[in-house]
């Protein structure tokens, strides 16, 4: 017991953790347990994928994996751990928005590239940082692409946002509304709601009084279907239903036909989407984990294979790594993939958005048109009795 | 029990303790000059954090017997002021935190009046609700608070006095002592409230309410001054948490689950007992942290102890991790069963009974 | 001159009137008995006069000041402290704390409450138990460590809640000449008490109650003469 | 019938019963009286075995009951009429009455044994829809004794059946104390209202801070130069 | 108006889930005075148990409390006999500390096993409503209100018909008094644990069809368990009924014209203004 005590400590406090030859040594922080671990194990399956391909291409990688159960202050000591004890050349990760502005504050201070691979809320990588760098899309990438789809195929007017107040919820919302105004989309109700409560019942008949042309939600997967649902129940009938990722790009959505048929989401990758490798990944994917990945591990996959590559060819070092990631350019899943400096933000993928629509049980890729699979139904065909 | 080493303070202070006090206060004051790992330097400020919460929630919980399990309503209430005032007034957190404790108070004070006309469970439930209040409101004044999207400070400006920059907040060094500092300040301050007639008011009211108004005790300004020694101490650990770690949103800052970590640091301690927030703070913090990061599994194998490659090598490092909370739930299930004093209790325990044998 | 007057008081509970329009004095110096038998409302009445609930009718003064409708902290701020029938020993505090509570109504000095506080364990005799936790005291030592702790406060008006129940006839005495000692230090006290003996001998003036009401007011002589009180008193008569 | 032997007893470091030898013989009424506190209702605590038992031995028909458990006492015959009443104050008087009955043996004879109490106290039969804690002290006495009565005792354990009712109701409760065991059924009764227990009582017992300090006939006790002085005050 | 009356229909039909949640807490805490926060967590496995005869043996939720109550039944009864019985005794902190550590090792031992993905249970009725009077009612909804209304009643027999329902009552009530009628108190006791888990458990299973199932799921309701138990009084059957339906009422009607992110707060200050002005509960008669 005494040994196990103080080796524990050595471990905490002194040895810093020697390096292998000949490998590159890399974090990943991600929320393994938590509230957000359904999706957390998404990331975690990707970079699985991601360091299996790395090794093909001749990088081992030594990846030594953090929970940071979705909370600031753990994801925090995950990244000093990573950054100043174990002396990782980068990081991939964490999920969350709110983890991952708090680490990206340290990468900053300790000169650590990081990766955000999941992560969309507008302001991480708008805060004049160096060494922060994001494949997401950002919210307003989520929203953009579904209002330039509906504008194009329809006429809508006026336009009801509900949204779960979270971080994701309340800044998807937020771009929504400002993307909506410029397109001159009159929003006409505006809700928060608090995740979790199996009533959402009155809270759309409200919605349904303001009689909307489009209804965007952002919302994770439960609430998404307990939403639809409940719309399903009392009536609620618009020209469309506009989902902003996450719960609504979600293969359990999708299933529930039932409700989910007609509803557009926007997402950062599919199955079907126009990028080398994407059905294979899936397929991959589904036979390795047991289920359909969402674009969370293709964003994910892609972070940890763009950091592989960029540490290993940078031998290791850190600011060539980052010198790598701010010049590089990439061709994987998510298409090309290159950190640029625009509108205000800096290392941001300008990424390229579909938008699927839920047609028999199943996410059809139906914009961009020139990507699409199946042609887009619209308006919304109504609820089957 | 502590009452009686306090009758032996005021007749002569002991000078071993003492000299031990000192001994360590000096050795965390050099610590940083050793200690270059900021790992272990993160450690300890998390470490400080939560002697602070501990030692302040002890006050009003141990000693005064009012057991609020709604303590994230202070430290979100200092956390929040503290920041907003930074982020949106420009306001630099040397004045902010000052403010934070006075906003924290005044919740308490609030509080207190609502909340201390009710006793025993129905006052836990009540400082939950309260709590709770907190954090919705929180969650629905964007305004005030940015909401979910939580503040986000990137710096914090440099302390200047006159126009000497005493620190910029760069490393960790500075919210080491910071949090050294506090943590100093609050075990002071519950010393003397320990010896002194706030300390004896707050047991008595702990030890039987009636009794003790009958004994010319105002319960409600006695419990409420608690609440407010208590809001302060707590509101600093929470400006000091906000500014080192950067973000704060309404589910860390003002969550139930960070309540019952504050309870449980002093439970697993020893309630009532100076030393009891120390203890638990320095069990808790890194034994949780240990369990996060997966090292005791980590250690285990390095030990040889168990084989890396071996089944169960491979489940503790593939499921330990996962299993951090729950592992946190079974030591709180175990010591409040087999150790409902806490570790101190359990120790002084132990101690008692090797005596009665060598007697 | 009347230290405590009560005036008309009527106590209810619901619909129950545990005190109906009780009214008599406790003059200066005096030790007043207050007998009845079990569920007369000698408690409840205590209650009222000392803040814990405030009487439903009628007054209570106290040195000219009227208490209604203050708390239990002012009344013994004001020089009015109470024992209590079931003892409330500050269990985890030792004896010389728990005394010590008491005289910090008076100081904010702990060394000055202390020195006080030795001052009444003396007057009880537990100097032997000092540093003892309360709660491990014997029912005799407790009943003694609670008349120590309120005569701390400095009251000019000691209401005793049957500090001898549960003693034996030899601590009984020990009480008694307690009482008897308090007295001649010039404290008024009012004394609840079942034991006849105890309150016939310490007692310059009695008041019994029964079911609500006073039935009679006098001095010890008095009352054993008076055939109501022995009617309700002793159950019958032919006693 | 009922045998204590040496019986000790502590609360946590507060002694409370020391080396008590009590004895009860079948169809007697046995008086323990003694001031408030002398652990009067310690005693009966530790026969109902509502406490964890002390040492010493608690033999009841040769049964070793400090081996028992609560209600493992009352299937034996051995039932209990707390002080302070403890009525069931949100159970109608039937439901009180029904409780009483609810040991096995005495389900049996429910309805027999509550035609019983219900002519012992006919103020019950009236009242047997309501709430038992809206009725008055003397009604809830009545209750406590028919409930106890319910399960169909071999010894009754009365702990302070006239504690805080008016003297006409005292006088009543004795007389029915007394009637009942005319009816058979043994009476252990702890008292501070020396004069009436005593009075009814075949032989007594004086508890002294937990140590017997006197035992001898009913009416002797009454006499006793000791008892008078320190419990009637004479 | 016609949100007005959409909001009070499904708040009621809400409230009595609701309801069955605050009567299984309430009778925990009337027998054992012990404030059960793993309740949440307890209705968490009746979910998941619901959620696996469901998809494994395709029972339906509303059949399936046939086995849900017992097996939960057995599952409190079992939780009550290890570890709440031990604590009996403990400090009022300590029990809740110790609940809050058994809810812990509860849902954490789920996740462990199930992981923590959102399960839904998808039956043919999920989403279906019949509308009446232009307000749509959720059929599942108004089934689960229906056997609600059913299981209460059902208990309700139970506890004022029986013998056992009456010595639970007794227990409840006064403890020692109940020893001395020969009422095994500690067996009531984890009667008491068993029955209130199992209408955790039901509640669980009631929602199933319309509600999503997680580990952490719990947490939601154990505080809603909470208010509902000390509106009504804690340890009233009746007022836990009635609470459960109050605060449906209140967080559909609240959240309309308040806000829906205000909810909880309607409902904690709904729940701290019975604390002050009627500690006792709506329906409560205790006297302190």
């Amino acid at each position: 017991m005494k040994k196990l005590v103080a080796l524990l400590l050595a471990v905490m406090f002194v040895l810093p953790a020697v390096a292998l030859a000949g490998t590159v040594k890399l974090g990943f922080i991600n929320s393994i347990t938590g509230p957000e671990a359904p999706i957390g194990e998404n990331l975690t399956n990707g970079v699985t994928l991601a360091i299996e391909d790395l090794k093909a291409k001749g990088i081992d990688v030594d990846l030594i994996k953090e929970d940071d159960t979705g909370k600031p202050d753990k994801s925090l000591a995950a990244f000093e751990k990573l950054a100043t004890r174990d002396n990782v050349v980068g990081i991939v990760g964490p999920y969350t928005s709110a983890t991952a502005n708090a680490d990206a504050k340290l990468a900053e201070r300790y000169k650590v590239p990081l990766i955000v691979p999941a992560a969309s809320k507008e302001e991480i990588t708008r805060q004049g940082f160096k060494w922060t760098f994001r494949v997401s899309g950002t919210t307003g990438d989520y929203a953009g692409v579904l209002l330039d789809l509906a504008t194009t195929l329809g006429k809508p007017k006026t336009m009801a946002i509900l949204n779960e107040n979270t971080d994701f919820g309340v800044s998807g919302a937020k771009s929504a509304k400002e993307i909506a105004q410029k397109k001159g989309i009159k929003v006409v109700f505006e809700e928060a709601y608090s995740k979790g409560s199996p009533d959402y019942r009155s809270t759309l008949a409200k919605l349904k009084a303001t009689n909307p042309d489009l209804v965007f939600m952002v919302s994770y997967v439960a609430d998404a279907i307990l939403l639809m649902r409940q719309s399903r129940e009392i009536g609620l009938s618009p020209m469309a239903f506009l989902g902003a990722g996450a719960g609504f790009s979600v293969a359990q959505f999708a299933k529930e036909k039932e409700i989910s048929n007609g509803v557009f989401s926007s997402t950062q990758w599919t199955e079907e989407a126009p990028w080398a490798g994407s059905k294979v990944l899936f397929k991959r994917y589904v036979k390795q984990f047991g289920k359909p990945p969402t674009y969370h591990a293709a964003c994910a996959y892609e972070s940890m294979m763009i950091m592989g590559q960029a540490a290993a060819a940078a031998g290791g070092d850190r600011e060539k790594t980052r010198e790598a990631l701010t010049t590089g350019k990439w061709n994987g899943i998510l298409g090309e993939v290159r950190f640029q400096d625009y509108d205000g933000y800096q290392n941001q993928r300008k990424a390229v958005m579909l938008v699927e629509q839920v047609q028999n049980g199943k996410h059809e890729t139906v914009w961009p048109l020139k990507d699409a699979v199946k042609k887009p139904i619209w308006p919304f065909p109504g609820w089957k009795k | 029990m502590n009452m009686k080493t306090s009758t032996a303070d005021i007749r002569g202070i002991a000078t071993l303790p003492l000299l031990l006090t000192a001994a360590a206060i000096i050795l965390l004051f050099l610590l940083p000059k050793f200690v270059t790992s900021t790992y272990a330097l993160h450690i300890m400020i998390l470490i400080f954090i939560s002697v602070i919460m501990g030692s302040a929630w002890n006050i009003l919980g141990g000693y005064t017997g009012q057991y609020s399990v709604g303590h994230a309503a202070y430290f979100g209430v200092g956390a929040y002021t503290t920041k907003i005032l930074l982020q949106y007034r420009h306001i630099a957190p040397w004045y902010g935190v000052w403010a934070g404790v006075a906003a924290a108070v005044a919740t308490g004070l609030v509080i207190g009046s609502i909340c201390f006309r009710i006793r025993g469970p129905y006052f836990v439930l009540a400082s939950i609700a309260v709590a709770e209040i907190f954090r919705v409101s929180a969650l629905n004044l964007p305004g005030l608070t940015n909401g979910a999207e939580g503040i986000l400070i990137t710096e914090v400006p440099p302390f200047k006095i006159g126009n000497t920059v005493i620190t910029d907040f760069m490393s960790k060094v500075p919210f080491y002592y910071i949090g050294l500092v506090i943590a100093i300040a609050v075990i002071l301050a519950t010393r003397l409230v320990q010896n002194s007639k706030l300390g004896y008011y707050f047991q008595a009211i702990r030890e039987d309410q009636d009794a003790a108004h009958s004994l010319g005790i105002n319960l409600t300004l006695y419990k409420n001054a608690a609440l407010a020694i208590s809001a302060v101490f707590t509101s600093l650990a929470g400006s000091l948490y906000g500014l080192y770690v950067g973000f704060i949103d309404p589910g860390t800052v003002l969550d139930l689950g960070l309540s019952v970590q504050i309870v449980m640091t002093c439970i697993i301690g020893g309630i009532g007992t100076i030393l009891g927030p120390m203890i638990g703070a320095v069990v808790l913090v890194p034994f949780s942290e240990a369990l996060r990061s997966n090292m005791i599994a980590q250690a285990l194998i390095d030990s040889g102890l168990v084989k890396e490659d071996s089944p169960l090598g491979t489940f503790l490092k593939e499921q330990l991790s996962h299993a951090h909370v729950l592992i946190y739930g079974i030591l709180l299930v175990v010591v409040i069963l087999f150790m409902p004093d806490g570790i101190l209790g359990f120790i002084r325990k132990l101690f008692a009974s090797k005596r009665k044998e060598t007697a | 001159m009347a230290l405590l007057e009560i005036r008309r008081v009527s106590k209810f509970f619901g619909g129950l009137a545990a005190n109906s329009d009780i009214s008599f004095e406790v003059r200066q110096g005096m030790i007043m008995g207050l007998i009845g038998p079990n569920g007369a409302g000698k408690t409840t009445l205590f209650n009222c006069i000392t803040g814990y609930y405030p009487p439903s009718r009628g007054e209570v003064v106290f040195n000219d000041k009227r208490m209604n409708g203050l708390h239990p902290d002012a009344v013994c701020k004001l020089g009015m402290a109470r024992t209590w029938q079931k003892v409330r020993p500050l269990a985890r505090m030792s004896v010389v704390d728990n005394v010590m509570v008491g005289a910090l109504c008076r100081t904010n000095s702990l060394t000055k409450a202390r020195e006080m506080a030795m001052e009444q364990i003396k007057v009880v005799r537990l100097e032997q138990r000092l540093d003892a936790r309360a709660g491990s005291l014997p029912i005799g030592e407790r009943k003694k460590l609670e008349v120590a702790r309120v005569l701390a406060t400095q009251p000019k008006l000691l209401l005793l809640d049957e500090v001898m129940g549960g003693l034996n006839p030899a601590e009984s005495e020990e009480i008694i000449e307690l009482i008897l000692d308090v007295g001649k230090l010039g404290i008024t006290q009012m004394v609840i008490e079942h034991n006849m003996r105890a309150i016939m001998r310490v007692s310059d003036r009695i008041v019994v109650l029964n079911s609500g009401e006073k039935l009679a007011e006098g001095n010890p002589r008095e009352i054993v003469a008076n055939k109501a009180v022995i009617q309700a008193y002793l159950g019958e008569s032919d006693a | 019938m009922l045998k204590i032997g040496n019986l000790n007893f502590s609360y946590g470091d507060l002694k409370v019963l020391w080396d008590v030898d009590l004895e009860v013989q079948e169809g007697e009424i046995v008086t323990v009286v003694g001031a408030n506190g002398a652990g009067k209702s310690t005693l009966l605590k530790n026969i109902s075995r509502l406490v964890k038992p002390g040492s010493g031995s608690i033999t009841f028909n040769n049964v070793d009951i400090t081996k028992c458990a609560a209600h493992e006492v009352v299937e034996q015959g051995v039932v209990q009429v707390p002080e302070g009443r403890k009525i069931f104050p949100q159970m109608t008087v039937i439901e009180n009455l029904r409780m009483g009955s609810f040991i096995a043996s005495a389900r049996k004879k429910r309805d027999l044994n509550m035609d019983r109490v219900f002519t012992l106290f006919p103020r019950l039969k009236e009242r047997e829809k309501q709430l038992g804690g809206t009725m008055s002290g003397g009604e809830q006495q009545m209750l406590a004794i028919a409930r106890g009565l319910m399960a169909d005792p071999k010894l009754l354990l009365l702990d302070e059946p006239s504690l805080g009712l008016s003297p006409l109701l005292v006088k009543s409760i004795f007389e029915i104390i007394a009637e009942i065991r005319k009816q058979g059924v043994t009476i252990l009764l702890v008292e501070q209202n020396v004069f009436q227990s005593l009075r009814i009582a075949d032989r007594g017992y004086v508890l002294e801070t937990g140590r017997v300090v006197l035992k001898d006939k009913g009416e002797a006790l009454l006499n006793n130069e000791h008892v008078k002085k320190a419990y009637l005050g004479l | 108006m016609i949100v007005f009356f959409q909001s009070l229909i499904s708040g009621i039909l809400i409230g009595g889930v609701y309801a069955l949640i605050g009567i299984g807490l309430t009778i925990i805490f009337g027998v054992m005075r012990v404030i059960n926060f793993a309740h949440g967590d307890i209705l968490m496995i009746g979910m998941y148990l619901t959620y696996f005869l469901f998809t494994l043996f395709h029972i339906d939720p509303f059949v399936s409390i046939v086995i849900t109550i017992p097996l939960m039944f057995l599952f409190g009864a079992f939780l009550q006999k290890v570890f709440i019985n031990r604590a009996l005794n403990a400090l009022p902190q300590n029990q809740i500390l110790l609940t809050i550590g058994i809810g812990l090792v509860m849902s954490n031992t789920v996740m462990l096993a199930f992981t923590s993905d959102y399960k839904i249970l998808t039956t043919t009725y999920s989403s279906s409503s019949v509308e009446i009077l232009g307000i749509s009612v959720s059929e599942p909804l108004a089934v689960s209100f229906a056997i609600t209304v059913a299981i209460t009643a059902a208990l309700y027999w139970f506890l004022y018909k029986t013998d056992m329902g009456q010595a639970i009552r007794a227990t409840a009530q006064d403890r020692e008094a109940a020893q001395l009628m020969g009422i095994n108190v500690k067996r009531m006791s984890i009667i008491a644990f068993g029955i209130g888990s199992a209408l955790a458990g039901t509640a669980g299973a009631l929602i199933s069809p319309t509600y999503y199932i997680f580990p952490q799921v719990g947490s939601v309701f154990t505080l809603k368990a909470f208010v509902i138990t000390v509106l009504g009084g804690m340890g009233s059957i009746v007022g836990a009924t009635l609470g459960g339906v109050l605060i449906g009422v209140a967080e559909s009607v609240g959240g309309v014209y308040i806000g829906s992110g205000w909810k909880d707060v309607i409902v904690f200050v709904l729940f701290l203004l019975v604390l002050l002005f009627k500690p006792s509960g709506l329906l409560g008669t205790s006297k302190d």
